[in-house]
């Protein structure tokens, strides 16, 4: 195969090489994380800032310390971090034109995404049972607009895996899929080390 | 607003060379003109520091301007295509190295310039006064500002709108800002005033702005040389009447400052030379009327909860309300007629005052007028 | 969607595709960069008109003391939407118009990398416009400013307690408004950003490295990273203050802990870089006019790329300027003016540079000359006021006054729109196959030259005199008054100019009495003249192979014998015969797909007025028809089967 | 064209699950670090430095920066840098609230 897609259907020039020998896709895909750097960037920041603002008394506020269940986390971490294997090894199975280890390897990393999902969902629930929810203070709306923008994020990347393995099953194919998975495999890492990120500074380190 | 400051501005202009480019080129009318809000023109140590940084850039400012400009002008002059032009193909230069060298580093040597001043000049205005500053304790509210006199020697006076300072000593101001939140997470008791938007206290003779924030408190330092009554406007965007929010400060020489401050310490006075005005008092420390007043307003004597220290209302304080000259921020007049009109509906005058419309009948307002215009 | 690819198998779109290449349909369903262009043009210049009138009123109201033409919280509403009118839907989106229109052409390509998303982002452009001035209809339009602080912007509001009308109610919904429509606009202006990335690191003809690239291409990569990288800061910033005035969240609310400043630090993280997303494209086209009148090339273009790069770097370093009086602290401040006054240093480049361009040239002073001319006199002046900002403790005075304004102005109008419409009358023959009239297009000049300085010259001289900015009316006594009559005479020049420019486009396009331009009416320089104008839909019947810098001029004149240039003789250009040339070149099909996406989006925005199921709904609603949009894109082949001519 | 450039093929399978395998060992060291009592001093440096070593994996191996094209490392790192640059200005001027 050709990975640096000679075939873009989305160019007018069909027939020309890109002039630097790069896919326009992958190249898309590229500047839309650094630009999704950005993005992060700024909800972490505005988490670093308010990770202490509890708006309570000291004994009674609701901290990182007393919320979190870092066993539980860990947990949907590792899923999480086992997802982004899965996709590279789906993608080489596209790599090598074997299509149905593709698509279990598609499925598999979907469904680990799925689950951390879950586990996200189960977070919240817990904490909102407790009464910290994206109202309670700074910490809480910084927290949770934080993660839910990742979860969000977790959440289309399943919907394109998803629609990966259903074109896949309904035939489709071919060089352009193996770009296709090439892009949204990226875009599923970038998500990934999104939250290798949070994982650290949300979860690990407040501890005190 | 006295001629004085603008002859001052510019005899002050004509000193320097490049006054005169003001003079002429800039100032529009010939006649002197009265700008008693003008920053060119300081009355004090801290507003002609910052003023001596502006004359610094811009003299040169107009330099590099007048260079540009006349090599431009000239360009189009000298390069212009003529009518009997020779159908030549002008010399094609792509660049020259030495040039651009040059022209990037003179104005990098010039901006070094300017910019040590200025860091010395920031961090010399920056934090508190040296020697034995009054203070004074700013609060800005939609839509006017309050001055607390802090310490001992403030003996905790309360005004707004207008703030008296002595003459030749530095104020230290400490601000905040509070608004009437109502919101379930914002508000206090009613009445009370918390974490308002952001304004910015600006008396440009006598120092550059400072922005006061909700959640952080800012400090400021003034001074003034000579007695005056100085303009202020808030000048940060605060809302329905951000353009009406102004105040002035009243430099007065010290001895002067310190007999009005005593004042002011007294509460307000309880005997009335008219019946109107008794009756006035009657209304405002009733339990109908007056404790709407009381909830939003200090006048010492007659406090309602007894908690809440006065400041921390959302109207001003009115105890020597009619010792001022201004009231509602500062663009009316104290008098009579502007009183009774106010109470009788605040937002007619001032849109989006945070005082209610309290249907007073006219002879309410009446006694009321009465009763404040004696509060000396 | 831009990673998953159609299939090349043989499969038809789910519903007729649309083919008309002509037509009012063709406009709605066209991915042609330069039809969407003239789109972006359209819809940029009638924004510019609504903010120009609501400039007007400011103006009018603010022509004498004590005037009540409108309503304090009216004039709230207007200067908020002048400005975000004037910078989101006026000057960004012109420049998109000349990046859509002229970067495939500039570069020798046929069409933008991603055709499709090319028209996504016009329509989620348009969408964002329309969403934001339905607030005239649903409740009203934002109030706070185009910077709009919090907590006045989320908690409190202009009016706390309610007492003017209903205000306090409405006040959600304005700001709903502001969060929302700058959202969507940022997302037009995000996809085209990567749109325009690609295309010019990708899609070049051969020979086209990119240090032979034309510096309006520069210009264009700089501004596409630029908003690449700013657009979500003021996206994130948007959405906290959408969950702190909708759904309770404590970001900027100090009552509960959040701090105000935060929210300045984003907006002005991606203020700075935004006003050089204004300048840089103007900057770009100054220096493709310049040579072209100068009949010289460009004066040290290396230096002129690389102060471009260094200005987009630098921008990103600057942005607390905006809040010297914030009280950030001496060290804080101190470092911010050492950036912001260093700002200076490239842009000086690029003004001594194209001061060398016009030295020693043969300067013909066409109506696009002296646009971009008038660009770098006053920009000039715009840029000293702006690093008399930077002088802190002098900043303390001027911030917040029409000093500030006048400084703004100056880069903006002065700036930028005297580049754009340098551009607007340099390419016009290009676009239309008609030059502009020279007479009517001088006489623009001069009303708007004579305008511009008569209105925001005197704001200089009133803002030192103590005058602040976003006030709805002064009193008498502070000696302002003459100023702002001066202004507002000034404004209803610009005004005048402003029509003898629609004027002209009517009578020299429309009316076809334009001259007809042929290829090359400036004996420019660049590849975009060699097609025919207007170019047809495939650009260049032949990619044009690129050996030079200014690659026309090379094909066009030779060094002679000593310090000569000569014409080298006709035939050399690749003159006309494009039409029979092109004839078997298929461009991708045009497409619904890209203005359903567009479609949903200010329908989610719209449904944050409701509550409830409503909402629920609305959102659902809206959220469908966007992914349907996007499904149908993406399973959507560029050309349709069987028509493969 | 010098602008087109040569770069070494990606990973295989083998070289992919030993990434994952090392991503989970140093996760497991990152969860075990919380749970060790020691002085922050220690450990905050520590779990910075492990995740810096996990997102330099992902990115360099599974989503190939370290084999594909230059452009590609330009374009992230500079959305990296600046995001890293900016925002640590701005979180430390708010943690310090402007006092300085
Ligand atoms: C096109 C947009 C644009 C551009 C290009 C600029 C360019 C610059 N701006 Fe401006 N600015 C705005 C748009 C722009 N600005 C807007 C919209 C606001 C207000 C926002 C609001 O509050 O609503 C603003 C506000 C603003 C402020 C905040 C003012 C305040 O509110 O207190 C400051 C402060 O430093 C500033 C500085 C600068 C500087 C130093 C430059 C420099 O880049 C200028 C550099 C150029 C030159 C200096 C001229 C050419 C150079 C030479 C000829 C070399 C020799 C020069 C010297 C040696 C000095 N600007
Ligand atoms: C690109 C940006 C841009 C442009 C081009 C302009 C153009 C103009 N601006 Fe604007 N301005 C801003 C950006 C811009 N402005 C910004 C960002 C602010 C800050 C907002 C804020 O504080 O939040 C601001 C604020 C601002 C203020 C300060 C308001 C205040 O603080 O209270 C003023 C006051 O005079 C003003 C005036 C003008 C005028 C007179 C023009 C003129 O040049 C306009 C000229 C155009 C026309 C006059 C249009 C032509 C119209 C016709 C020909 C009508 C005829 C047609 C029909 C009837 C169909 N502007
Ligand atoms: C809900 C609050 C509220 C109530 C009740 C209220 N006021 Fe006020 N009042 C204000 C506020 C706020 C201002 C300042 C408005 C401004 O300047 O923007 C003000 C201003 C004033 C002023 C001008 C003071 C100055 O120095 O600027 C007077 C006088 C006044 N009120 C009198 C009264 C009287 C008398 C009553 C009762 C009969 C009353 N107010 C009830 C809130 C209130
Ligand atoms: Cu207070 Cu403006
Ligand atoms: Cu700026």
């Amino acid at each position: 195969m050709s990975a640096e897609g000679l075939t873009q259907p989305e160019s007018a020039e069909e027939a020309h090489a890109t002039s630097l020998g790069i896919s326009n896709e992958k190249m898309a895909m590229w500047a839309l994380i650094g630009s999704e750097c950005l993005f992060f960037g700024a909800l972490i920041s505005a988490y670093l800032i308010y990770q202490s603002r509890y708006n309570a008394a000291p004994e009674e506020a609701l901290t990182p310390r007393n919320l979190f269940d870092i066993p539980f986390t860990s947990v949907s971490t590792f899923v999480l971090l086992m997802s982004s294997l899965g996709m590279v090894l789906a993608l080489a199975a596209a790599q090598e034109a074997d299509w149905r280890r593709f698509r279990t390897w598609t499925l598999a990393t979907a469904l680990m995404g799925a689950t951390f999902l879950s586990g996200q969902f189960y977070e919240f629930t817990v904490f909102a049972a407790e009464g910290f929810t994206l109202t309670t203070s700074p910490f809480s709306s910084a927290f949770f607009v934080l993660t839910g923008f990742h979860g969000l994020h977790v959440a289309v990347g399943i919907l394109m895996l998803v629609a990966l393995w259903s074109r896949s099953m309904a035939g489709a194919i071919g060089p352009q899929q193996v770009d296709a998975v090439e892009n949204i495999g990226l875009y599923w890492h970038f998500v990934d080390i999104v939250w290798i990120l949070i994982f650290t500074l949300v979860y690990l380190i407040p501890a005190e | 607003m006295r001629p004085q400051g603008s002859h001052r501005e510019q005899r002050r202009l004509r000193r320097s060379w490049f006054g005169w480019v003001i003079v002429a080129g800039l100032s529009l009318s010939a006649c002197a003109q009265d700008y008693p809000q003008s920053a060119l023109d300081p009355a004090g140590p801290i507003a002609r520091q910052q003023d001596n940084l502006w004359n610094l850039v811009f003299v040169i400012a107009i330099v590099v301007f007048v260079l540009v400009q006349g090599a431009i002008i000239y360009a189009l002059f000298r390069f212009r295509e003529r009518k009997d032009d020779d159908g030549q193909i002008p010399k094609q230069v792509a660049g020259n190295t030495k040039l651009e060298i040059l022209w990037t580093a003179i104005p990098a040597l010039i901006l070094v310039g300017v910019a040590i001043p200025t860091v010395q000049t920031i961090f010399e205005l920056a934090g508190r006064p040296d020697g034995d500053p009054l203070e004074v304790r700013v609060v800005g509210k939609q839509y006017f500002w309050e001055f607390e006199y802090t310490g001992d020697e403030g003996q905790g006076v309360i005004t707004a709108t207008e703030l008296h300072i002595p003459t030749d000593r530095p104020v230290y101001l400490t601000m905040e800002s509070r608004s009437a939140v109502v919101t379930d997470t914002g508000a206090g008791a009613e009445g009370e005033a918390r974490n308002g938007v952001i304004h910015s206290f600006w008396v440009p003779r006598l120092a550059g702005k400072q922005d006061v924030v909700a959640g952080h408190v800012r400090e400021l330092t003034i001074q003034a040389d000579e007695p005056g009554r100085y303009p202020g406007a808030c000048a940060e965007f605060c809302g329905l009447s951000h353009a009406r929010m102004r105040f002035y400060v009243e430099a007065q020489e010290p001895a002067e400052f310190e007999d009005w401050l005593a004042d002011q310490a007294e509460p307000a006075v309880a005997d009335f030379d008219t019946e109107l005005a008794a009756e006035g008092e009657r209304l405002v420390s009733s339990d109908t009327i007056g404790q709407q007043c009381i909830a939003c307003h200090a006048i010492d004597g007659y406090d309602a909860e007894g908690d809440q220290v006065a400041n921390q209302r959302i109207g001003p304080n009115l105890t020597h309300f009619a010792s001022r000259e201004t009231f509602a921020g500062g663009f009316l007049a104290l008098n009579e007629e502007n009183v009774q009109a106010w109470l009788d509906n605040p937002q007619a005058l001032k849109p989006g005052a945070q005082m209610p419309r309290l249907g007073l009948t006219p002879d309410q307002i009446d006694a009321i007028t009465a009763y404040l215009l004696s509060l000396e | 969607m831009t990673a998953t690819a159609a299939p090349s198998g043989q499969r038809k779109s789910l519903f007729r595709r649309p083919q008309a290449e002509h037509g009012f349909w063709s406009w709605f369903t066209t991915i042609d960069h330069k039809k969407i262009g003239i789109l972006y043009f359209v819809t940029a210049f009638t924004f510019f008109i609504v903010g120009g009138i609501e400039a007007l009123i400011i103006r009018l109201q603010l022509a004498q003391a004590n005037l009540e033409l409108v309503s304090p919280g009216l004039y709230n509403q207007i200067f908020t939407m002048h400005g975000l009118t004037m910078i989101f839907f006026a000057l960004m989106p012109l420049s998109a118009s000349f990046f859509n229109y002229l970067l495939p052409l500039m570069i020798g390509a046929r069409d933008v990398a991603f055709p499709r998303l090319n028209a996504f982002s016009y329509w989620v452009f348009l969408a964002a416009g329309i969403f934001l001035y339905s607030g005239v209809f649903l409740g009203g339009l934002p109030d706070g400013g185009w910077f709009n602080y919090a907590p006045l912007s989320t908690t409190v509001g202009p009016d706390p307690l309610g007492y003017t009308e209903t205000l306090a109610q409405a006040h959600a919904v304005r700001m709903i408004f502001y969060s929302v429509g700058i959202q969507i606009a940022g997302i037009a202006s995000l996809a085209s950003s990567v749109n325009f990335i690609v295309t010019i690191l990708n899609m070049r003809a051969p020979g086209m490295t990119l240090m032979r690239m034309p510096v309006f291409i520069w210009m264009a990569l700089v501004t596409s990273f630029l908003m690449l990288f700013a657009m979500p800061v003021i996206g994130i910033a948007c959405w906290q203050l959408l969950f702190d005035i909708r759904f309770g969240s404590n970001f900027f609310n100090p009552a509960t802990g959040g701090d105000p400043v935060l929210w300045q630090h984003m907006f002005w993280l991606f203020g700075h870089p935004e006003v050089y997303i204004l300048i840089l494209p103007a900057f770009g086209i100054v220096s493709e006019v310049l040579p072209v009148f100068s009949r010289k090339p460009l004066f040290g273009y290396t230096a002129l790329v690389f102060s471009g790069i260094a200005i987009g770097f630098m921008g990103w370093g600057v942005w607390a300027h905006h809040m010297f009086a914030v009280g950030l602290g001496p060290v804080a401040n101190s470092a911010f003016a050492l950036s912001t006054m260093f700002i200076a240093v490239p842009t000086g480049v690029k003004i001594f540079n194209w001061l060398g361009t016009i030295w020693g040239g043969k300067l013909r002073f066409t109506t696009p000359m002296l646009f971009a001319i008038g660009l770098v006199a006053m920009f000039t002046i715009g840029g000293l006021s702006g690093v008399t900002h930077g002088v802190v403790p002098s900043n303390y005075q001027q911030t917040d006054t029409y000093y500030v304004v006048a400084h703004f102005h100056y880069v903006l109008f002065g700036g930028a729109l005297f580049g754009l419409f340098a551009g607007m009358y340099y390419w016009a023959p290009k676009v239309t196959g008609r030059r502009l009239d020279e007479r009517l297009g001088k006489t623009h000049f001069w009303l708007n030259f004579v305008g511009f300085n008569v209105t925001f010259g005197p704001m200089h001289i009133v803002g030192l005199r103590g005058m602040p900015r976003r006030i709805d009316t002064y009193d008498t006594g502070f000696g302002w008054e003459i100023y702002n009559v001066i202004e507002t005479v000034g404004a209803f020049i610009i005004a005048l100019a402003t029509l003898v420019f629609m004027i002209n486009v009517l009578y020299s396009v429309f009316l076809k009495k334009g001259e007809e331009a042929g290829n090359d009416p400036w004996d420019a320089r660049t590849v975009e003249w060699m097609t025919s104008s207007p170019p047809p839909h495939y650009n260049f019947a032949e990619v044009p192979r690129v050996t030079a810098r200014d690659e026309l001029w090379h094909r066009k004149y030779t060094p002679g014998s000593a310090d000569e240039t000569i014409r080298v003789p006709a035939g050399g250009s690749s003159d006309g015969g494009e039409e029979e040339h092109g004839a078997h070149i298929r461009m991708p099909d045009p497409s619904y797909y890209p203005l359903v996406a567009a479609l949903g989006l200010p329908i989610m925005g719209w449904s944050l007025l409701t509550g409830g199921t409503a909402m629920i709904v609305m959102l659902a609603v809206g959220a469908t028809i966007t992914f349907a949009g996007l499904v149908g894109w993406t399973l959507e082949p560029g050309f349709e089967n069987g028509e493969h001519a | 064209m010098s602008d087109i450039e040569e770069h070494p093929p990606h990973p295989g399978v083998g070289q992919y699950v030993e990434i994952g395998v090392i991503l989970a060992v140093l996760t497991a060291i990152e969860v075990g670090l919380f749970y060790f009592d020691m002085a922050r001093v220690i450990t905050v440096p520590a779990l910075l430095a492990l995740t810096l070593l996990k997102f330099m994996l992902v990115v360099m191996w599974f989503m190939h920066l370290r084999f594909d094209s230059r452009w590609f490392r330009r374009l992230f790192l500079m959305g990296l840098g600046l995001a890293a640059g900016v925002y640590a200005i701005t979180v430390l001027i708010s943690v310090t609230g402007g006092a300085g």
